[in-house]
Formats: structure tokens, C-alpha cells, sequence
């Protein structure tokens, strides 16, 4: 299931959805937004996103997962709209009969997602908004799969 | 006519959420890109920068051929996750 | 953070305490008992450990993925005793700073967890009960660190 | 003397959870683990199957050598997680 919203979510609870089909593995991924108390003016993040495209982006890369490993239930949820120096930005959760495809699928969703779902990040500051710069790591994360 | 809609700091440098374009039979996502840029000043910007494209809310490369009331997407990389 | 214990854990309790250091990454695995429904009269297991030296092989094990990858907190959690069909047994939780820092750590303890914590399942069923064999793909999945 | 203590499958086979055993100077793990399968009878499973070995609750090679005082587990492979 994939949820892009403004609202947070709640990781004991999605955890606890994802256990309900008895599969033996669950892997979680949660990203959060740094905490700016120790990098001067950066009060927070402005998510912006494509909205008919973004939840569509995802179920596609969900479904190249299921292709690749064999997963019991998935879900993903992206906020998006205005967040603060530590909340949670994404969650990915994977249950699997087998840890290593719980693991992969999960970094799998998290390495295709910073690459292709259209969601951009800015910065907010005293001194203004900028940007984030999307990071050749990511590209390379892409690579291995 | 197509839909082409922008995103992020592309949007913001074009001052331009989305407008309609005309139609022309065989025409790509880059040949659009370029008339758009051809318009001059704000513009410019879409040949400044890495540029993605997504045709119909998918992403597509640029060589693809554009289909008639298509909602071409133009966007920077990619910052969520 | 190690513990060895019979009592069940909360997921999302632990995840808000890996949460606490504003780590831009959290990833979980948990791992659970098998729906043994679908099969048979299995029962349960019983978990057996060499109390003396699990605690310190999972220490030891936890202190080699820090000389590897930069992390924040790190939480593991692993029962003991008698275990029904769908329960969790293991819990690990890594926080770092970069999310391939967090996968990496997190698929490095369960794989060395499965190869050298002292530690035993039995299954019970109706007619019996029965040590479970060692899985020479868990010694392969130790091989690729 | 040594403890040695046996666990899981082996401790059933063996019907020992422990026993204190003379030191001998310069003994190993493997030379200790023949001392006690030479007594015959059930003590024959040390030879038959995978056997761990652990000295002072650390996993060691059988080839190390064993001083007075340790504490010496022999153990099938591990199957927890």
C-alpha cells in the first residue's frame, strides 16, 4: 500500500500491519528530516511533489520489488508539505518469508525511490529557501541493482 | 494541444506552473523542450540544467514521441526520500 | 543496547528510542516465529542460549559493524524460551546518518547474529519435539561481509 | 580443572549439561574433545556431527590451547534469530 500525505505516521503501527500475514522477516526503513539545532539557520523543509505522478512512481517500483524478491505485504508511505528538523519524512516496510529479501527489497524501494519518484526538498531559513541538490550517491545507489 | 506542467526550481525560474502548447504530429519531448527555450529569457533555463522529463506521468526519456492532450512534465533530479 | 530475554518487545517503542538521537536513518528488522498453522502440529519453539556468552557475542558482533559503518544508536533484541507460532524472537534496530550505513549494519548483525550467537531453536510439536538444523545459507550469507 | 559445558542437541545426546575435567598442560580444544569421546557410549556424538567450540564464552578454534581454570563449551552450529 502506498500513502503520499502531509500528515506523520506512526512506525509501531504500520510495523504492526505489516506482521498480521505471519511472515517470518520485516524490514523497516524510516528517513528523517536532520536535526537543525546544530547547522545554524535551517528551521525546517518544504516537500514539494508531482501528486498525479507520485503515488503511481511508487507502486511501480514496489512492483519491481515483488518481481525481484518474494514479499508478503509492502508499504510505503511519503509526506510531503512543510516538516520540521527531526520528523520523519519516509517510511518502507517490507515482511518476507526470507531476511535477505526483506533487506534488499527495502533498500531496493528506498534506493529507486530518491531516484524517481518526483518529490523535491527545500531548505527553509532565516535567510530564505533553497533548494536541496540531488546527490550523485543516489544515482550511484541506483547502479548496483 | 499538450499539457506540459514544471516542477521545483524549474518552475520557480520559469515562473510558470503549466501551460497548453500546440500539438504538431511526431514531435519529442526534447523538440518541445527546445521550443520552449527558443522562447528566450526565463526560459533559458531549460537548457541550463539537468532537466527530466515524465510524458503522461511516467518517466520517459527525452527522445520520446509526444502523443496529442499528452501531459509532458518537466522537472530538476529528483530530492525526495 | 543488548538484551537477551524471555518477555516480548514493542517495535515501535524501540524505534522511538533509536529515534532520540535525530539520525537520519533508522532501519529495523524483526524477525518472527513461522505461522505454523499452515503446517502441521508444530507447536512452538523453545530457544535455548548459553547465558554466560550470548549478551557478549552480540556486543562483540555489534562492535564490529560500528568499525565498519558510522552509527547512532544500535538496539538488539533477542528471546529466549518458549516461543508460539507467529511471536517475535529477534529485534534489530541501527540508526546512522546515511541509509546505507543503516541497512548495511542492520543485515550485517542478523547475519553474523544467525552464525555466532550461542543459541538454539526446538520445535514442539504433537508428536514430539525436534532441534532445528543449521541452514548452510546462513553460513553463505556471512561470506559476502 | 577445567568446566566444560555442552548445549542444545549435544547436551541431550550426551545427557551432561556439565563436568569438571583434569587440566593437562598444553591440552587443546580438539585434544579435549577426544579425551571425551574416547569414553565411549554417548560420549561418541562429539565425533559425529558438526561440534562448536567456545572457551571462556568466546567461539574458538579447536586448535587453541586451553588453561587451567577455563570454561569450555562444545555446542551443535547455532540456529537462532
Amino acid at each position: 500500500m502506498i500513502s503520499v500525505q502531509q500528515q506523520d505516521f506512526d512506525c509501531g503501527h504500520e510495523y504492526q500491519q505489516l506482521r498480521e500475514q505471519g511472515q517470518g522477516a520485516i524490514v523497516t526503513f524510516v528517513g528523517l528530516v536532520r536535526d537543525f539545532n546544530q547547522e545554524g539557520q535551517i528551521k525546517g523543509l518544504h516537500l514539494e511533489h508531482y501528486p498525479q505522478m507520485t503515488e503511481r512512481a511508487l507502486e511501480q517500483i514496489v512492483e519491481q520489488a515483488r518481481q525481484r524478491w518474494p514479499l508478503g505485504k509492502v508499504r510505503v508511505i511519503h509526506r510531503v508539505g512543510d516538516l520540521d528538523g527531526g520528523d520523519q519524512i519516509v517510511f518502507v516496510g517490507v515482511a518476507s518469508e526470507h531476511r535477505d529479501a526483506a533487506f534488499s527489497a527495502a533498500q531496493f524501494i528506498m534506493d529507486y525511490l530518491k531516484t524517481q519518484a518526483p518529490i523535491w526538498k527545500k531548505e527553509r531559513s532565516d535567510i530564505g529557501e533553497q533548494w536541496v541538490a540531488s546527490k550523485s550517491s543516489d544515482n550511484d545507489a541506483v547502479k548496483k541493482w | 494541444m499538450i499539457k506540459i506542467v514544471f516542477f521545483a526550481q524549474l518552475r520557480e525560474r520559469l515562473e510558470c506552473e503549466q501551460i497548453q502548447w500546440d500539438y504538431v504530429q511526431g514531435i519529442t519531448a526534447a523538440h518541445l523542450k527546445s521550443q520552449l527555450s527558443a522562447q528566450g529569457g526565463n526560459w533559458l533555463a531549460l537548457e541550463e540544467s539537468d532537466v527530466l522529463c515524465a510524458i503522461n506521468h511516467e518517466i520517459s526519456a527525452l527522445e520520446t514521441i509526444i502523443n496529442d492532450n499528452d501531459e509532458v512534465a518537466f522537472f530538476p533530479p529528483v530530492t525526495g526520500g
